[in-house]
């Protein structure tokens, strides 16, 4: 009875079943999605209590502040991404079900970026109002932070996966992950300084920037899947 | 700027946008609260109609609005 | 009537319903007499115009701001220490009305200032101490929601609203040092030199106005809690009521009903 | 009806260095059920989770004749752990659901579908059809072990997988999940239970892992063998 033309049809089906699933657990009581955002803006408020209110400074720095306050809170929220199924017994169910595990990682972690990561996305420009950025600087780091976020996502999953049955993995995945993100942080940064100067280059950053998204993309997924499928016993 | 027949200034725009933001907020809450009861009280109308019978209810039937 | 006649919900609902309409009639009447001093009486500032005028909501937020914190401290200790079921729920209620009004204060303080400094948003003492307690509303929001279960919650929350209150005038006081220690004194005064009756009455009215909004908001507020709760309760009920007919072993003789 | 059969021949696996499986084989024909006995830590819960391919054997294989060739068992075969594998915050319609629409469906031997692919008749045969839309966090443990249960009725899979079955059930409920395994074991279907509790079931056979393997220590003789595992390579 589950003969290949199914396929597509039942692709589609249990795809969009989990999304839906990941998406409404991610947004509703206790979900990440909140807490992301109050620590972005946590992080952000602090700085200028530590250099102080210099405004020329704070636009100075400011791109450079949101782009890490938007690393620390994807990373924040990253460790639940396969805890929470493992405690309650859902991870063995999800490697048992047939469907592939990486669509499935990548349907995870696409739910995850919907519920954590576009509010980041969302809420920058109010942010940068806080680092006295000009609107083209506000422009651009929302863009960057809008292709960058899912990168950091998709090379947090992995950590997540590799540390998924360790108890205190949360802290762990952190230090994992943040070596894998420098790139994504420096390509973010130098697109949205360059969006302000007139004479560096706004577009290449940007364009690396949307290599890397892409590339996570297939990396992230396979090396979660691997990392989940022996965590089982 | 004029504002309803009444000269507001050079930056009367500001003040109306903090006056508009203000009413915008506080109906914005005051349908909040509204909407809340109302699915609430769906709710707790379901709820009873499952069969549910309250403390104060046993004593004697209480008509809440 | 003491304090724990209160205690009982259906009592409690009986009040909200008897003062409610009186608190929204008297807190219509009370803006309208506000905005009609705002705009029409109260004369424009010799420096900064206009502007002036948007203090009459800066100023109420501000002080709702603080008010509600203060309200939230005193629910805090009435959970803490009497347990008082009503002190939770006027706790949980108060945090989203008290957070609206921290942002109205912190918009209006933005606009307020843009004449002046060009800027939507300045490090001044009074706003960044408003946006610190921005954030501990929110925290206290997203703490309430994390919990699915108020009553495990509420005790936690309680001790960290009340650290928060005890923690206000130290962050008032830092900022405004920390303030002083980068810019020079900002020419900027909201209280101005001294103020005129002419100003002080309509920011009085219209503090009054706000006040009573806050109430008649807080009391509905408090009022959808209590159904939340209650539901929880039926919900919780419904669930432990064992069905009727509890379908048998397919094969075997049906099962008697077993709830467990 | 095209009967299925599963064949399990020498397997081991190791846990944390430890040879928790050595060599343990046996067979079951579709429509019988095999029970698994044998003390605590003697590898009860090891074998199904290795045959639900949860946990990776190092020897022997396992294969289902007259199943899909390109799966293997575990993803024909239903598991049925300690863990409810339920969401608090989703209703309990809402779990049953994802579950079934999430889940690939495999027919069993007799060609019929699952037994209640409708789920509000999943959920009142398991005696939980009047908490439909509560939040399954309001749920006591049994009716969560009844909900993560029903799962089983509503996706087809010929192999069900079930440790410690009746555990947080009562008399009722118990019956009830006697029913099912024998309308599932009727369908042609196969039923694995670790269990301390005598299972009242119609063809049954057993499976006692401490006679196949020796106690969980093992004889002192082939105490080392049964201990060697990843790091036997050092053992030199």
């Amino acid at each position: 009875m589950t003969g290949s033309m199914t396929n597509t049809r039942d692709a589609a089906h249990w795809a969009r079943a989990l999304f839906i699933r990941e998406f409404r657990l991610g947004v509703r009581v206790g979900g990440g999605a909140l807490i992301g955002v109050l620590f972005f803006l946590a992080v952000v408020t602090v700085f200028p209590f530590g250099v102080g209110p210099d405004m020329k400074m704070l636009a100075r720095i400011g791109a450079a502040v949101l782009w890490i306050g938007a690393l620390l809170a994807t990373l924040l929220g990253l460790d639940r991404l396969f805890q929470a199924d493992r405690e309650d017994g859902s991870l063995d169910l999800l490697v048992m079900s047939g469907r592939s595990l990486e669509l499935v990682v990548l349907i995870k972690c696409a739910a995850h970026w919907c519920a954590t990561g576009l509010p980041l996305v969302l809420a920058a420009p109010v942010l940068s109002l806080f680092m006295n950025l000009e609107p083209v600087a506000m422009g651009a780091v929302t863009l960057t932070l809008l292709v960058g976020t899912p990168a950091l996502t998709l090379f947090g999953a992995v950590g997540a996966g590799v540390t998924v049955a360790l108890r205190r993995g949360g802290v762990l995945l952190s230090i994992l992950v943040i070596p894998l993100c420098i790139p994504v942080l420096i390509f973010g940064v130098s697109a949205s300084t360059a969006a302000v100067s007139d004479f560096a280059p706004f577009k290449a950053p940007l364009l690396f920037l949307c290599a890397i998204s892409v590339l996570a993309v297939v990396v992230g997924p396979v090396a979660a899947a691997a990392a989940l499928r022996n965590a089982g016993d | 700027m004029d504002f309803l027949g009444f000269d507001l200034g050079r930056h009367g725009g500001y003040v109306l946008a903090a006056y508009v933001v203000v009413a915008f907020a506080v109906t914005g809450l005051l349908v909040w609260i509204r909407a809340d009861r109302r699915r609430l009280e769906r709710e707790m109308a379901e709820l009873e109609a499952a069969g549910v019978r309250r403390r104060s209810q046993r004593a004697k039937p209480v008509q809440t609005d | 009537m003491t304090l724990y006649d209160l205690a009982n919900p259906t009592f409690f609902l009986k009040l909200v319903r008897r003062v409610l309409p009186w608190l929204i009639g008297a807190c219509v009447l009370v803006s309208a007499i506000g905005l009609y001093m705002a705009f029409f009486s109260a004369p424009e500032d010799y420096q900064q115009g206009n502007t002036v005028r948007i203090m009459f909501v800066h100023v109420p937020s501000a002080w709702l701001a603080l008010f509600c914190y203060g309200m939230m401290s005193v629910s805090s200790i009435g959970s803490l220490v009497w347990k008082h079921p009503l002190a939770d729920v006027s706790a949980k209620a108060a945090a989203p009305i008290g957070a609206t009004f921290t942002f109205l204060a912190l918009f209006t303080g933005a606009v307020w200032g843009k004449p002046m400094w060009g800027t939507w948003w300045v490090w001044d003492a009074r706003l960044t101490s408003m946006l610190v307690l921005f954030i501990m509303y929110l925290g206290i929001i997203a703490l309430w929601k994390t919990f699915d279960d108020p009553a495990k919650a509420a005790p936690k929350i309680a001790v960290l609203t009340l650290v928060g209150s005890l923690n206000l005038p130290i962050i008032k006081f830092s900022v405004d040092w920390w303030n002083t220690l980068h810019q020079p004194a900002s020419v900027f005064r909201t209280d101005g030199p001294s103020i005129a009756t002419s100003i002080l009455v309509p920011l009085l009215v219209m503090a009054l106005a706000f006040t009573l909004l806050f109430v008649a908001m807080h009391l509905s507020a408090m009022r959808n809690e209590i159904f939340r709760r209650r539901i929880r309760s039926m919900r919780v009920r419904v669930a432990a009521k064992a069905p009727a007919a509890a379908a048998g072993r397919v094969v075997g003789a049906a099962g008697v009903a077993g709830g467990n | 009806m095209t009967s299925q059969k599963m064949i399990c021949q020498g397997l081991s696996c190791e846990r944390g260095g430890r040879r928790v499986l050595s060599d343990v084989s046996f067979e079951l024909d579709g429509g019988a059920a095999l029970l698994i006995k044998g003390p605590n830590g003697v590898g009860k819960s090891s074998l199904l989770r290795t045959l639900a391919g949860l946990v990776s054997a190092s020897a022997g294989t396992i294969a289902l004749e007259g199943g899909r060739e390109d799966c293997r068992l575990g993803e024909q075969s239903h598991y049925f752990g300690h863990l409810d594998a339920l969401k608090p915050a989703l209703s309990t319609i809402e779990n049953l659901r994802f579950w079934q629409e999430f889940y690939e469906p495999h027919s069993l031997p007799n060609g019929t579908g699952a037994i209640f692919p409708d789920l509000e008749a999943a959920l009142e045969a398991v005696g939980i059809g009047h908490t439909t839309d509560l939040p399954s966090g309001y749920l006591s443990a049994g009716q969560r072990r009844r909900l993560s249960f029903a799962r089983l009725l509503s996706v087809p899979r010929p192999v069900w997988l079930l440790d410690e079955p009746t555990s947080a059930l009562d008399a009722a409920s118990e019956e009830r999940m006697l029913g099912f395994m024998e309308q599932h074991m009727q369908m042609g279907g196969m039923v694995i239970a670790a269990t301390h509790l005598p299972l009242s079931l119609a063809n049954v056979g057993e499976l006692n892992l401490s006679a196949v393997q020796g106690p969980a220590g093992g004889s002192d003789a082939t105490a080392e063998d049964t201990q060697a595992g990843m790091d036997d390579w050092f053992y030199d």
